[in-house]
């Protein structure tokens, strides 16, 4: 037992497991200590991360604690800062292309979108329909296999582990399609700015239609293990509550913010590429917490999938790339583009100079801003709640930290 | 001398009751080779299963089907690295795994694999399991004290809180079984072997007497068992995902694989204590419906056809193996494997049909045992089927629900069935 | 990263405001597209911005006068305002304007303005469904206000503005760096920030080797 | 081979003559037994680390335990082990654990009036000592068996009395009850933060 | 050997009862305190015991059991008053515990 662990005195406080922490106690939590701390030997300052089984990378969570509950969180972020912005602005338009898909690497051609519509609006270009079709097919695949591997790991944290091997069985055919698409599998790097590279393959519509005939039964596979879970449901069940004005205050976006109540998704409020063209509704939940957030992200991926069909069902003939010049000088101005991620609102802010480089480039991380609300979400629960709730939020570091 | 070990095999007392200390050592020694044995089988039977729950392989490549994984896992930790931490307490961080293992290892004194084929029959068999096993309690505590290091020592607190909780819905379960016991004689008894041969005589497995109490007594006994045992969905002391490894952090090498150890040995004990108390022990099924010597010969063929089914299946695995250089000496390997199955499925069918032509004599005793241990063994073997199955199937309890489910519900129900089978047994009787 | 290393010569930033952009100029273009066909890339001038006229901005305007401009470009909207009336016209925004949506904080460097950072919010509002900018330019030093108290969403990202830019914000509860470590020196997403000098400096001091960058 | 060579080795393990579950090797056992509990006692009054003390108080729990199963109480023994090794000492554990101890072990081991104290305990020993030794003809070199088989059965018969009739100590075993749930109620209330 | 009598029990049990009194009249740690008072106690059941196999009546182990009864309780109250004072005082150590209210 190290020394903070057993008593509170002030020089011990900063102790957190040998290293002293510049900000082991976050002066911003205004945590409400008492003037005399009752049994302080039960407060305890927990490390958790940046290398923990359970903060999917390298989050590294400060938790202050009095015996399990949680008084206050600080979350320290960056372990896997590279500068993507920086990166940017060395890099010309195309060259940038690729890197976006480091981001959120679990959903890499979302990312890959979005920068493309960013680009090609500051180009005032745009992407002809067939285009359109494609990147709205594989942006919906993406998207589930993106809730699959959440759900996965989520369910891992809460201790089921074998819905993972369910969710990744069946993300496995996504990332084949991807696969046989575009040649890579997790960093696809789908499009180009101004439509798509490369035509469908020979077969691709079938393997997307197979896709969808064989993952609709295996989402109410994943239901019946959870969905009526006993255990699930006192795990999940008010369980990071917050409420959607908090996640509107908080700017949080995407599936969280839906779980909340707020009926708002990106693809219906401005619609973006083909997406005006179909029909999908926006699920909502009604308590914002942790199950709801699970319920939501269920009815997204039969959502997704939905999409996918009308998408596969109508694509279009014609080009695939409008016409873009070699070298990608957009004229001098600045936009902001955001289109709806697995994880929320990814927006690209680009301000361009006339020169073949970004002048600057800015990622709006969705991942970033809903990770803000873990500390409205878990003050007062218990440890193993902050695991649930760093699940489900949905996080990518490789998108926090850029 | 083998006239020495043909009487003891004829023996119908157990080494502690004839007072033969050398037979005594000798079983312990076989039952610790035994239980060792079976925790490396577990080990690699869990991880099949689980595997194959989700839809995964498993351990493949050592050894045919990943036969020989436990025994090169067990390799691997005995000469890594053995890691004390610094600022650990020396002493009691090595202590701490041998308290547990001991306290694992120690209730096999008492499980009775048969009416002879026990190390001892105390008269407070059923004490001294409880007691011993809720010594295990003191190794995690302990660990997780001595690592110096903040998620063991809440891994420790949280066991121990746990361990001590659900030891009492567990004794308050077991209880109940005990007063089952005096149903017929008057006077019960704490004996495991007398458990087991008061459910003879009364001709019911307890887990059926009183229906539906005793059925509830056991669901709430395994219920406890997987709670004390820490095992999924009750792991809350090595929450995997809340705090890392819980008590045993910091430990690595052997020491860890002693954890490992102690923790399949309890979930056996456990196991084979319901497997007494609530499921006849060694007895077979339905020994007073089907009593003929018939019946009696027949179902003393189990064994054998048991092991010539698994060699079945190691032949068609043999079979089934792709014809091709990589996997010769893995087809090798399994068809060794099969043709030792086969052999001893031989030698027990050998053994049951010898018993067959006199009764009385000491094969007749010696096929006796089999059958006994056997129908023991399977027993247990479906209890580890259900902690697997368990641990594939459920999340994890948070620690307040886990402590909620053992005080308010487990220790109440338990209560109540314990006062209705009191009441049950005095309006019988 | 070779030609960086002199000088972290930025590309000509655009002068002075936003003015019709003949700022790309030819001479550019057909330097770095010189294996390209010149005809191709023959955009030299982009959309214009163009006067936004909304009930908002006249409100504004006539509250704020001069200080104030009001522009569309590519159909998106801005207000760039002075300094001293960012905490004013935020606050007013989310209160009568309902943007209550605060989707991102973030600043620009242009090193050869005189006011050398360009300070952006930009803004959306749910029951409008509509989106707009705020933006002020600032001198380097010079503080902003915090609008933690109006967006708590702002917290962390001032703490990454601070962090890359190094524009103090008053009144934020806790401003610190966020990406980087505690320790760094420099803000990276400034023109001027030697990105090969940090390396060298920072793998000697760490790694006590030479860096091979 | 015959039964008397198979006495000849039970013979060879054990010291007493009567059959069934008697002690085997007493002497040896006893002095091991005693000198183990012996031993704990004084590691728990020397050692400077509670945790240290726990354990080796544990030790001499579990010493005892063995020594009450040599005298033919294998329930008191298993009482013994189940109350105390893995309940009373897991809650010491605990508390341990609670409490600030490392600032403890860095003090002084021994209060202030230690000398005092020694010095008391020194004269009981002594009192203990010549009593022993004045009065070791009243304990006669005596051990009556007792059936250890029905153990269990005479002492609840003892407590809780037998067909219907009241046992000889039911009142105060119910008394007991009562102190038990006194003190779990004062131990929940003291440690509660709030009441 | 010597056959063990009853006599070698109750010196047994006088070493650990006077160990247990030194432990309580010395240590400091209160903690280590209520470890020696189990001591002392054990002590006595191991004399309650021995007694009872010397006279063949079962009155000694059921004493002891009432012994055992009241050590649990005396342990779970003790620890409690213990975790109550040391929230308040921050110490353990029977030298600081002098006086009769804060």
């Amino acid at each position: 037992m190290s020394a903070a662990a057993k008593d509170g005195t002030k020089e011990n406080v900063n102790d957190v497991s040998g290293h002293a922490l510049p900000h082991a106690i976050p002066s911003h939590l205004h945590l409400e200590t008492p003037e005399k701390p009752y049994l302080d030997s039960n407060e305890l300052i927990i490390n958790m991360g940046p290398q923990h089984p359970a903060t999917h990378g390298v989050l590294r969570v400060i938790l202050k604690l009095d015996g399990e509950k949680v008084l206050g969180t600080e979350c320290v972020i960056g372990y896997l800062h590279r500068g993507v912005e920086k990166i940017a602005e060395n890099r010309t338009y195309a060259m940038f292309n690729p890197y976006v898909d480091r981001m959120d690497y679990v959903a890499a051609v979302s990312n890959g979108l979005g920068y493309c519509e960013a680009v090609e609006k500051l180009l005032n270009v745009e992407a002809p329909p067939r285009a359109d079709y494609i990147r709205v097919i594989l942006t919906e695949l993406n998207r589930m296999a993106s809730h699959q591997l959440w759900l996965g790991t989520h369910a891992l944290d809460i201790g089921a582990m074998t819905p993972l091997f369910y969710t990744f069985r069946d993300r496995e055919e996504i990332l084949k399609i991807f696969e046989k698409y575009c040649g890579a599998r997790l960093t696809t790097h789908a499009f180009r700015i101004g439509g798509c590279q490369y035509e469908t393959y020979a077969g691709f519509e079938k393997d997307v239609k197979n896709f969808l005939t064989f993952v609709a039964p295996k989402i109410d596979e994943y239901e019946e293990l959870l969905t009526t879970n006993r255990i699930w449901l006192e795990r999940t069940k008010n369980v990071g509550v917050i409420s959607g004005e908090d996640c509107v205050a908080l700017g949080v976006t995407g599936p969280v913010l839906r779980a909340s109540g707020v009926e708002w998704d990106l693809r219906k409020a401005q619609p973006y590429s083909a997406y005006s063209k179909f029909d999908f509704d926006i699920p909502t939940g009604e308590n914002g917490d942790t199950y709801d957030r699970y319920l939501v992200r269920m009815e997204e991926m039969r959502q997704s999938l939905r999409i996918v069909e009308q998408a596969v069902n109508s694509i279009p003939e014609g080009p695939i790339m409008a016409k873009v010049p070699k070298v990608i000088k957009p004229p001098v101005g600045e936009i902001y583009h955001s289109i709806e991620a697995p994880k929320g609102e990814l927006g690209y802010f680009i301000v361009s100079d006339g020169s073949t480089q970004p002048y600057r480039l800015r990622v709006r991380p969705p991942s970033l801003v809903n990770l803000q609300a873990l500390d409205v979400m878990v003050r007062g629960l218990l440890v193993a709640d902050v695991i649930a709730v760093i699940g489900t939020i949905d996080i990518v570091l490789g998108e926090v930290d850029r | 001398m083998p006239n020495f070990i043909m009487s003891y095999l004829g023996s119908t007392v157990t080494p502690g009751e004839a007072g033969n200390q050398f037979w005594a050592l000798i079983y312990v020694l076989i039952i610790f080779a035994a239980v060792s044995l079976a925790v490396v089988a577990m080990n690699w039977f869990e991880r099949k299963a689980l595997a194959h729950f989700q839809i995964r392989l498993g351990p493949m490549r050592v050894g045919p089907h990943g036969l020989l994984q436990p025994i090169a896992d067990a390799l691997k930790l005995a000469l890594k690295e053995d890691i004390i931490p610094a600022e650990a307490d020396q002493f009691v961080f090595w202590i701490a795994p041998v308290i547990g293992l001991l306290a694992a290892f120690t209730v096999y004194t008492v499980i009775p694999f048969g009416p002879s084929q026990a190390v001892s029959d105390m008269n407070i068999g059923v004490l001294f399991m409880l007691g011993v096993s809720s010594l295990g309690v003191l190794g995690i505590v302990v660990a997780g004290w001595a690592s110096n290091s903040h998620y063991p020592l809440i891994g420790a607190l949280r066991s121990s809180a746990q361990m001590v909780s659900y030891e009492v819905a567990m004794g308050l379960a077991v209880v109940s079984a005990v007063l089952m016991t005096s149903m017929k004689t008057g006077t019960g008894t704490l004996s495991m072997i007398g458990i087991v041969e008061s459910q003879q005589q009364q001709g019911i497995w307890f887990i059926f007497k009183f229906f539906p109490l005793g059925l509830i007594a056991f669901v709430n006994f395994v219920i406890a068992m997987i709670a004390e045992t820490n095992r999924a969905p009750f792991d809350m002391a090595e929450a995997e995902s809340e705090l890392t490894a819980g008590y045993h952090t910091e430990y690595s090498g052997l020491r860890w694989s002693l954890f490992m150890l102690a923790e399949y040995a309890a979930m056996i004990a456990v196991s084979s204590i319901a497997v007494t108390l609530w499921l006849g022990g060694w007895l077979r099924p339905f020994p007073n419906l089907l009593n003929a010597p018939a019946w009696d010969f027949i179902f003393s063929l189990f064994p054998g056809l048991t092991f010539g089914a698994l060699a079945a299946v190691a032949v068609i695995g043999v079979m089934r193996m792709p014809v091709h250089p990589y996997f010769r000496v893995q087809r090798i390997g399994l068809a060794v494997f099969a043709a030792l199955l086969g052999f001893i499925a031989l030698f027990l069918l050998v053994i049951a049909l010898a018993g067959r032509s006199s009764d009385a004599t000491v094969a007749a005793r010696f096929r006796d045992g089999i059958d006994y241990v056997y129908w023991f063994v399977l027993k247990v073997a479906l209890f580890m089927y259900l902690f697997i199955w368990c641990r594939a199937t459920w999340p994890r309890y948070r620690f307040d629900q886990l402590m909620r489910v053992g005080w308010k519900v487990l220790l109440p129900i338990t209560l109540v069935v314990l006062i209705l089978t009191a009441i049950v047994g005095v309006i019988v009787s | 990263m070779a030609e960086d290393v002199k000088a972290p010569a930025p590309p000509p930033p655009p002068e002075g405001e936003k003015k019709p952009a003949a700022a790309a100029p030819v001479a550019t273009a057909t330097s770095v597209g010189a294996t390209a066909k010149a005809a191709a890339p023959a955009k030299p001038s982009g959309p214009v911005p163009v006067p936004w006229t909304s009930a908002l901005v006249e409100k504004y305007r006539s509250q704020y006068g001069s200080g104030l401009e009001a522009l569309t470009y590519l159909g998106q909207n801005y207000l760039s305002v002075d300094r001293s009336m960012i905490p004013d016209i935020l606050r007013l925004l989310r209160d009568e304007e309902q943007f209550d949506y605060c989707v991102d904080v973030t600043a620009v460097h242009y090193p050869k303005r005189e006011k050398q950072f360009e300070v952006l919010w930009i803004l959306y509002s749910f029951p409008r469904n509509e989106r707009m900018r705020v933006k002020t330019q600032i001198t380097d030093g010079d503080s902003i206000a915090s609008c933690v108290s109006i967006w708590p969403t702002a917290n962390w990202l001032e703490r990454e503005v601070y962090d890359m830019f190094g524009i103090q914000f008053d009144g934020h509860p806790d401003l610190k760096r966020l990406l980087l470590p505690d320790g760094w020196k420099g803000h990276p997403l400034r023109k001027d920030y030697g990105i090969l000098q940090q390396d060298k400096e920072w793998v000697q001091i760490n790694l006590g080797i030479e860096s091979g960058q | 081979m015959n039964p008397s060579l198979n006495m000849a080795l039970i013979s060879a393990f054990t010291t007493t003559t009567d059959p069934g579950m008697a002690p085997v090797a007493t002497p040896f056992f006893f002095y091991l037994l005693s000198g183990l509990a012996v031993a704990g006692g004084f590691l728990v009054i020397t050692r400077r680390n509670p945790v240290h003390c726990a354990l080796a108080l544990i030790v001499t729990l579990i010493a005892m335990a063995h020594l009450y199963l040599m005298l033919y109480a294998p329930f008191v023994a298993a009482v013994q082990i189940i109350v105390y090794a893995g309940g009373i000492m897991v809650l010491f554990l605990f508390v341990i654990m609670l409490v600030s101890i490392e600032r403890a072990s860095k003090d002084r081991r021994f209060n202030r009036i230690w000398p005092v104290g020694l010095a008391a305990a020194c004269a009981l020993m002594a009192l203990f000592v010549s009593a022993f030794v004045k009065g070791r003809a009243l304990f006669p070199d005596r051990m009556i068996a007792i059936p250890e088989g029905s153990n269990t059965q005479q002492v609840a018969s003892m407590l809780y009395g037998e067909a219907g009739r009241m046992g000889q100590y039911t009142f105060a075993f119910e008394i007991a009850s009562l102190l038990l749930l006194v003190a779990i109620l004062g131990a929940v209330i003291m440690t509660k933060k709030k009441i | 050997m010597v056959p063990i009598t009853t006599f070698h029990y109750l010196v047994v049990a006088a070493a650990l009862f006077v160990l247990g009194v030194i432990g309580v009249l010395t240590r400091r740690n209160v903690v280590i305190m209520l470890m020696s008072i189990e001591l002392i106690l054990n002590a006595v059941n191991l004399n309650l015991v021995a007694f009872s196999r010397m006279w063949g009546r079962l009155e000694g182990q059921v004493f002891a059991i009432f012994i055992v009864v009241d050590a649990a309780a005396e342990a779970a109250v003790g620890l409690g008053i213990l975790i109550a004072f040391f929230r308040n005082k921050e110490t353990i150590n029977v030298d600081e515990i002098d006086l009769l209210k804060w």
